[in-house]
């Protein structure tokens, strides 16, 4: 059962790969509850495991937890794995599972995924080697949501994570420089028999992406993260590498807020939805290294994913007509920054299309720095960046909610709110999927937001390096490659 | 002119090759410098896009035709306001001296030690982002460097008897500054200005990929460089042209420079 | 022939900003036999310079050597490829330069410099070099010529320098030494020592020389034969006694006419109203303590009065304080006691407080032109500037008068577009005094005005100066180390001896005993315009002036003591000398009595005319 | 030794007015890190920021308080020799700084072994042969040398040397080094990269204060005693120009401190800088604050040096 296609040869142990993402910096952490980005995914996922796991899916399979029951997905049992030991020789305990949990709803904890544990209404030991988990309402996915990073399961009682880290992982830690690198040896003592197969793993960040690719292709580092489309041609020909495409549901989108002129306005909204040239994105910005999206954030490949609805051409005749219509002319403002992924270009191109029905699109380009906490919805004209959610309801609920946190259009739908509810206690399947299907039609012709594709991921790595695959979460296989890999002689 | 060396007039040629691009550039440019114009990145030299396409499928050479207005404008001014700022400043601390010297050199010396991305950050965020404001802190994060030099050359001419006959004549401060300190110093400041001016070309692009100044679809040069590095590997004329740019116009700068303080300097000497 | 020497149709020209080349030496020749000194004499500008660079194959920036040829023994100097020169020069022929202040590298220890000739020539290893170099120290009667080599330039004295320097083109024993002007910058006390030296050692070593100067008196005593150059054209060439004696170029006699400055005073414009009043006066350099006294003392209670219309000559040897005192009274220099006061108000000290008009009515003409005026400036601006700022012309009425103004200083208009740079060190002088003259001052503090100067264009400006004096009533304070100037000029003179005044009084006073022993030295100091004066002087004793920084006496007492040669052992060294009053308002600070001294002093000079007279019979 | 008091009465004098400047130094960038838009905990919390987790997070870094409350228990903190707790690595920014410092000034020193003596050489050739064609060339290189743009010097250096020869590694994390042949291949590149940024300021300003002494009328007497150009150069006009160039050397030196970001980020070189950078952007305050005490001292500790050179090469100020 697992995300790799490559299983022909048998795995090799030994041996050490060194690999790089995209940052590092003194923000670099050992706590899961405060991962923020792919370098801290992927140190957490070979330090700690979860209650659950992804495969390439996306559907939650049992990891520390062998056994999973739910009355009602409102009320959840895990039945803990037996024997399983800490880095430090401590056996696994459903009070370390308790803690674990509890924690993200303490402020203090500062945790990435507060708004997510608030559902957890109380957590307990409910057993030897049991843990029960009470939700304020029920929620089908919980399974998929516990596979996030950051609810991996510390040391009970765990606080200060600038000393060391004490986990059930693959690999346990032997450096760690916060901003220089991180190096992680195998842990004899894995639940998983016969992994992991690197002896080590030496964790770096190189921001600088043609830096990164001159690593790979100087053999410093045997995989890197987050090439971009245009260097993929240079690592494909160079012999002895290669490019792993990971479709995603990934999408940097066009937020329109719903409580300011003039994106308030629904017609203004359609206006720019049409302006969007999604194949020009795809091909001119991407490289063809993305899926055209529909202005929803259900990416096709996703279980949930709703193919009845109809594709939003790029048609100028109707951006102009909707844009007459909304009475906007002279020129407003659009705000991109190199944070969100291709926006400053996807801007410029729709600045062009909008120069073509008479609208003046001033594009600009602010600090990567700071952008989510001064610029992020804080205009009416601006863009996002949203990783995928593993679970479509966590991805509703945090996003599109009337309620939602981070609801970037501040869009709010009745019907919508019902239909997430709905969802989330439905626990069968096909009725499941048609609830979903609705949601991605309103959001798609209601909501302010506009989603011209969705951008997969490229890692770029040695051919030594065997048994890599696609786990949509991220690249580096979801960031959990490390104990999937075996480098070949 | 006439007088003018070799090196100085290949370097003037140049600098009003360039002059003429900044101003008139944009018109000749074949293609709106954000249009998308060919499907492939990184096009090679042709016929359609004499300096090919960059990573957009964008035709560089209209691209380069609108940087050279900035880049050149930009650095132009920035550079020259941070060396008259500092060369100022200077003469006032030299010919004031006392604490007034002090206060100014140790305000510059704590200047020098402030981050210029720090700097660009704070601007940005308080006054948004705007070519003025590029101006500004560029000549601002160039400034202690510039009055730093000035301040040791006029400190060392008004110890110079002509500077005392000129005092002992009931000048002002000011007049002593203008008409005595400074045309002895002016070559050397020149020579730093030139300088000066290639560091500012090359700090814009730093700048605005901080997000303070030249906004999308236009860019600086530097710029160009700096968002088509990924087609270096392949020897994109996106990355090379860009680069030449730079280098002909800094270098040709300097070379002027070199050559017209060179001449009044030859014409002090003998 | 078996001249050493051969100089052929030399001409030297120098490339003009608009491209054209003007000669500033044409067709000179002459040639030395080995073992002769030949001097070159003229006017300031005339050329000298160049032509004694031209011997060692150089050309000074901007200028070229155009044609001529020079023969040094058997090298053909104008056809050396550049390797060949850089052996000729220093090796076969060396130079000592205008200003051994200048020629000093100030980073290097004088021995570094002394000997580094040897080394470059390898004519003998360091060592040797070093003892042969202290051999010349002796024999050029440097004090303590174990060490001095040491020392680093600024801790040697002007006087000792310019023999140091002689030192350095004697070490690899050239066969041609050029002495530029090497005493123009000294004082006579000093000057006496240095030519005493030169001379021995030519003689010793037979050298062939050529001396550079512009001062008569001196050349007779160095020279054997006399070149005599004037703009550049050689006017006469002969041999020293001959060309002293019966000149037959008219510029040449003009020269000789100058060489004893007449008399330029009427003492009918002189009134007594005081113009100038200085009381008490004490200055100086470096920090001042908390009293306001400063780190460095120069001046020491100098009471100074200058009326209208009259001139105060100030002399007194390098060093002693004259210029500060100028300074002082300019305001460039702030008085730590006593006052100043001018046409009856108080001066304030410090510049700031100084009207504009008090600015223009006290000008001071600074001693060094090279350094005073702006390189960056044209001679024109340079004018210009005192009449817009003193007067508010402008435009052609500046024109013509700066055109009057060069004439006043006997300088063609043509230099007007010139940066100082191109001007040569008596062209310089001339405009830095034209500048004081632009501004219309009632008091000019002319400090070594003429001292640069040839006598002909010296006694042109002196002309000048007593001819302003008569029209306009002008007062001077005329600072110099020229005794026969000052007598020429002068009213009253003050003697300063390290910044003290020690000697006082009319210009009659000057002329008779009693003197200050130390005026007495300096007023027998002075050259006479004839051959054998030097070797008729009787050896003194120590009178080597004490080296910068350098000890004083204790406080309070006689600061000459250290070279008096009538001290009195026992009183000068305990007790401080009182203020004698000796009628005819001439006073002195010494033990001695005036009748004391007269005795002394009248006798000495007996002995020595006699001794002369003696000597230079046939 | 009068040199020595004169050079002891300077010292003190320098420390003085440097706690002054380093004074404000803090005092400035405190003010306008204040100014900066969001703090440590937004950053902290990024995307997923909710008013109640970033206020607890402000409680928790302590910048719930007052502006001038922090500043003033900074300086507390700095004068018992205390830089304060990093926000975002939960460490002593001591311990931060002292990771970094020690390979900043290492890639410093390096550097300016190996391109001060360059820039001098070629700043003393050009101004010996000055207007000639050697000069003209020289002009040429330096300048060119400035002029193309750091990153695309340090990513052309890492293809050529890295990528396609593979003599040298393409990161320089300067990690477990263990012989001097590792070292070099870790510092060739960086240091090629910065050299090309300063050699020509210095090259130039050497130029300058060598002509300018060049004209000096003991450089004349040189000349006519027979010196040759090399010999007028270095024996007589260089220790004459050591001040000027010592100041331009101590300027340039004093930018590979705190500007090498580029170089660090693209050889993932652990320095300062790059620390500084991370630091604003993660509005680390008590880590910037610290960077920028430690650059601003390197700063005046390089002026000082260059005029204590200035002023012991001259013996008219050595022995007064
Ligand atoms: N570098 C130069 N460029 C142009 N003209 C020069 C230069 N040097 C000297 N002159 C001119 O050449 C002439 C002769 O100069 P020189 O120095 O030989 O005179 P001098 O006889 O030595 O005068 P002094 O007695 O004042 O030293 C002067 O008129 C001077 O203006
Ligand atoms: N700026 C200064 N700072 C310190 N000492 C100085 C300064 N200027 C002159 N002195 C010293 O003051 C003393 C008198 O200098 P001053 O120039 O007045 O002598 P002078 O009589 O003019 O000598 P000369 O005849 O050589 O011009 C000298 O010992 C000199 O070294
Ligand atoms: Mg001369
Ligand atoms: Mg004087």
């Amino acid at each position: 059962s697992h995300a790799t296609k490559a299983h022909a040869q048998a795995p090799r142990k030994g041996g050490r790969i060194r690999a790089a993402t995209t940052s590092s910096s003194t923000a670099d952490t050992l706590d899961p509850a405060k991962g923020a980005n792919a370098t801290d995914y992927t140190r957490h996922n070979m330090l700690y495991s979860g209650l659950t796991q992804l495969d390439a899916t996306l559907a939650p399979q049992p990891a520390l937890a062998e056994e999973i029951r739910n009355d009602k997905a409102t009320t959840w049992t895990f039945k803990l794995r037996k024997d399983v030991k800490f880095h430090d020789g401590s056996p696994l305990t459903p009070a370390d599972v308790v803690y674990s949990l509890n924690r993200h709803k303490d402020a203090a904890t500062a945790s990435k995924v507060k708004t997510v544990a608030e559902q957890f209404a109380e957590v307990q030991a409910s057993g030897p080697n049991e843990v029960q988990v009470k939700l304020a309402g029920p929620n089908a996915d919980l399974p998929v949501i516990l596979a996030a990073s950051h609810f991996l399961i510390v040391k009970d009682g765990a606080k200060d994570f600038g000393a060391g880290a004490n986990g059930t992982g693959p690999f346990k830690l032997k450096e760690f420089k916060p901003g220089v690198r991180s190096v992680m040896v195998r842990n004899d003592g894995y639940w998983k028999p016969g992994r992991p197969y690197l002896d080590e793993v030496e964790l770096i960040g190189i921001q600088d992406e043609p830096a990164r690719i001159n690593a790979l292709l100087s053999g410093d580092v045997h995989m890197v993260l987050a090439v971009d489309p245009r260097s993929t041609g240079r690592v494909k020909s160079t012999p002895g590498y290669a490019v792993l495409e990971t479709k995603s549901g990934l999408y940097t989108d066009l937020v329109m807020r719903q409580d300011a002129a003039p994106t308030s306005n629904p017609d203004f909204v359609l206006a720019m939805k049409y302006l969007i040239d999604r194949e020009q994105a795809k091909n001119a910005v991407f490289r063809g290294f993305a899926v055209v999206a529909n202005d929803q954030p259900i990416p096709p490949s996703h279980r949930y994913y709703f193919a009845g609805l109809p594709q939003r051409p790029y048609d100028l005749d109707k951006a102009k007509f909707h844009l007459q219509k909304a009475g906007v002319s002279g020129s407003v403002p659009v705000f991109a920054t190199a944070a969100a992924n291709g926006s400053i270009d996807m801007a410029v191109l729709m600045q062009q299309s909008a120069q073509k029905i008479g609208l003046t699109l001033n594009v600009n380009r602010v600090p990567a720095d700071g952008y989510w906490s001064n610029h992020w919805m804080k205009h009416p004209l601006g863009f996002g960046n949203i990783n995928p959610r593993t679970s479509a309801d966590q991805l509703f609920t945090q996003f599109f909610k009337s309620d939602a946190p981070w609801n970037e259009s501040g869009w709010k739908n009745e019907q919508f709110d019902q239909l997430v509810l709905a969802a989330r206690a439905e626990s069968d399947e096909a009725k499941r999927k048609k609830l979903y299907g609705d949601m991605q039609v309103l959001i798609h012709e209601k909501c302010g937001i506009g989603i011209p594709v969705f951008i997969s991921f490229l890692d770029g790595h040695s051919t030594k390096v065997k048994g890599l695959g696609s786990i949509p979460v991220g690249g580096f296989m979801g960031y959990m490659f490390a104990e999937h890999v075996w480098l070949d002689g | 002119m006439s007088a003018l060396p070799l090196a100085g007039k290949v370097g003037l040629f140049f600098v009003a090759l360039w002059i003429f691009l900044a101003i008139f550039g944009p018109a000749l440019a074949p293609h709106d410098v954000g249009a998308v114009v060919s499907p492939d990145a990184f096009g090679a030299f042709s016929a359609r896009y004499p300096l090919g396409t960059d990573y957009l499928g964008r035709d560089m050479l209209s691209r380069i035709l609108g940087a050279a207005r900035f880049t050149i404008g930009l650095a132009l001014v920035a550079a020259l306001s941070a060396s008259v700022t500092g060369t100022t400043l200077a003469l006032v601390a030299a010919t004031a001296g006392g604490w007034v010297d002090e206060v100014m050199s140790r305000l510059m010396d704590a200047f020098i030690s402030i981050p210029s991305k720090m700097l660009a950050l704070v601007m940005v965020a308080a006054f948004g982002s705007s070519v003025p404001l590029l101006i500004l802190t560029a000549a601002m994060s160039y400034t202690p460097g510039a009055y730093r030099i000035a301040r040791s050359l006029a400190v060392n001419v008004k110890t110079l008897e002509y500077v005392q006959a000129a005092r002992a004549r009931g000048e002002r401060l000011a007049y002593i500054a203008r008409a005595e300190i400074l045309p002895n110093m002016v070559n050397p400041m020149l020579a730093d200005f030139g300088l000066r001016f290639v560091f500012v070309v090359l700090l814009l692009s730093g700048m605005s990929f901080l997000g303070l100044g030249v906004q999308p679809p236009n860019a600086d040069l530097g710029s160009l460089v700096r968002e088509n590095i990924s087609g270096l590997f392949e020897g994109a004329p996106a990355v090379v042209m860009p680069a030449i740019a730079i280098a002909t116009l800094t270098v040709s700068v300097n070379l002027l420079i070199d050559a017209i303080s060179g001449r009044s300097t030859r014409a002090v000497e003998n | 022939m078996d001249a050493l020497v051969h100089v052929e149709g030399l001409r030297v020209v120098v490339r003009k900003e608009s491209g054209g080349e003007v000669p500033i030496v044409n067709d000179v020749s002459f040639s030395i036999p080995k073992g002769e000194v030949l001097a070159l004499i003229g006017e300031s500008g005339s050329g000298k310079t160049t032509i004694a660079l031209a011997l060692l194959g150089y050309a000074r920036r901007g200028c070229r050597i155009a044609a001529g040829s020079i023969r040094i023994g058997d090298t053909r100097v104008l056809e050396l490829g550049p390797d060949a020169l850089y052996g000729l020069r220093g090796r076969k022929v060396s130079y000592i330069a205008q200003s051994a202040a200048a020629a000093f590298n100030p980073m290097k220890t004088v021995m570094d410099q002394v000997v580094e000739g040897a080394i470059i020539h390898r004519t003998m290893p360091r060592a040797a070099a070093e003892a042969k170099a202290v051999g010349l120290f002796t024999a050029l009667a440097l004090p303590d010529p174990k060490t001095i080599g040491a020392r680093y330039p600024h801790q040697v004295s002007g006087g000792q320098l310019q023999r140091l320097m002689a030192a350095m083109a004697l070490i690899t024993e050239p066969e041609l030494v050029v002495l530029d002007e090497p005493t123009t910058a000294l004082d006579v006390t000093t000057q006496i020592e240095v030519l005493r030296a030169f001379k021995k050692v030519v003689r010793e070593r037979g050298a062939t020389a050529v001396y550079v100067s512009h001062d008569l008196a001196v050349v007779a005593q160095m020279a054997d034969r006399i070149l005599v150059l004037s703009d550049g054209e050689m006017r006469e060439i002969g041999p020293t006694g001959d060309i002293l004696v019966r000149p037959s170029h008219p510029y040449t006699r003009s020269l000789l006419a100058a060489a004893a400055p007449q008399p330029r005073v009427d003492d009918t414009a002189a009134q007594t109203t005081p113009l100038l009043e200085i009381r008490g006066l004490v200055a100086g350099y470096g920090r001042v303590d908390a009293s306001g006294m400063p780190e460095k003392r120069i001046l020491d209670g100098i009471d100074l009065t200058i009326a209208r219309g009259r001139t105060v000559g100030v002399i007194g040897e390098s060093g002693c304080g004259k210029t500060t005192l100028a300074r002082v009274v300019a305001g460039l220099v702030p008085a730590a006691r006593g006052t100043v006061r001018f046409d009856g108000e108080a001066l304030p000290t410090n510049l700031k407080e100084r009207t504009r008009e008090q600015f223009r009515r006290i000008q001071i003409v600074f001693q060094n032109a090279d350094t005073v005026l702006n390189p960056a400036h044209t001679i024109e601006r340079i004018l210009a500037r005192p009449l817009a700022f003193y007067h508010g012309m402008r435009g052609e009425a500046a024109r013509k008068r700066i055109v009057e103004l060069l004439d006043l200083v006997k300088m063609p208009a043509a230099l007007a577009a010139r940066r100082p740079a191109e001007l040569s060190g008596g062209q310089k002088q001339r405009v830095n005094l034209a500048r004081a003259l632009a501004a219309k001052p009632d008091l000019i503090l002319c400090d070594e005005v003429t001292s640069a100067l040839d006598t002909v264009v010296g006694a042109a400006v002196l002309d000048l100066l007593a001819e302003l004096r008569r029209e306009l009533g002008v007062s001077y304070m005329f600072i110099s180390h020229d005794i026969s100037t000052v007598r020429a000029v002068c009213d009253e003179v003050v003697v300063l001896y390290s910044g003290c005044k020690v000697d006082a009084g009319s210009r009659k006073a000057l002329a008779a005993p009693p003197f200050h022993p130390y005026a007495d030295l300096l007023i027998s100091s002075v050259p006479e315009l004839r051959t054998g004066w030097l070797d008729g002087l009787p050896p003194r004793m120590a009178v080597e002036a004490p080296a910068p920084g350098e000890g004083k006496p204790a406080a309070g007492l006689c600061t000459f003591l250290g070279r008096c040669p009538v001290r009195i052992s026992g009183i000068c060294d305990r007790v401080a000398p009182p203020r004698r009053e000796l009628g005819g308002g001439k006073e002195i600070l010494c033990h001695h009595t005036g009748d004391e001294l007269e005795a002394l002093q009248s006798a000495q000079a007996a002995k020595a005319t006699s001794r002369q007279r003696g000597q230079s019979v046939g | 030794m009068a040199d020595k008091a004169l050079a002891g009465r300077l010292i003190a004098q320098r420390i003085g007015l440097g706690a002054v400047t380093l004074l404000i130094v803090s005092a400035v960038i405190f003010t306008i890190t204040n100014l900066l838009p969001g703090d440590a905990a937004q950053e902290a919390l990024g995307q997923s920021a909710t008013p109640e987790t970033v206020a607890a997070l402000r409680a928790q870094y302590g910048l719930d308080k007052p502006g001038p409350v922090r500043y003033a228990s900074w300086l507390g903190g700095l004068a018992t020799g205390n830089l304060g707790q990093s926000f975002t690595a939960s460490m002593p920014v001591a311990d931060l700084v002292a990771v970094r410092l020690p390979k900043s000034l290492l890639l410093a020193a390096v550097t300016a072994a190996v391109s001060v003596p360059i820039a001098l050489a070629i700043g003393i050739l050009s101004a010996m042969w000055r207007g000639g064609a050697l000069d003209r060339a020289l002009n040429l290189i330096t300048l060119s040398m400035v002029a193309v743009p750091e990153f695309l010097v340090a990513t052309l250096a890492v293809l050529a040397f890295a990528v396609k020869l593979r003599w040298f590694p393409a990161l320089s994390n300067a990690v477990d080094i263990k012989d001097a042949g590792q070292f070099f291949r870790t510092y060739a590149m960086p240091v090629l990269t910065l050299c090309f940024v300063v050699i020509a300021q210095m090259a130039r300003m050497t130029r300058a204060a060598v002509i300018d002494q060049l004209g000096a009328s003991y450089v004349e007497m040189a000349v006519l005693k027979g010196a040759k150009p090399a010999r007028v150069a270095l024996r007589h006009a260089l220790p004459n120009a050591i001040g000027p160039i010592a100041n331009a050397v101590a300027l340039s030196l004093s930018y590979l401190l705190g500007g090498v970001v580029i170089v660090e980020t693209i050889f993932n070189y652990p320095g300062l800088a790059s620390l500084m950078v991370d630091a604003v952007t993660n509005r680390d305050m008590p880590v910037v604050q610290a960077c920028a005490m430690v650059f601003c001292f390197a700063y005046l500790l390089l002026v000082l040096v260059a005029d204590l050179v200035a002023i012991l090469s001259n013996p008219r100020l050595r022995h007064r």
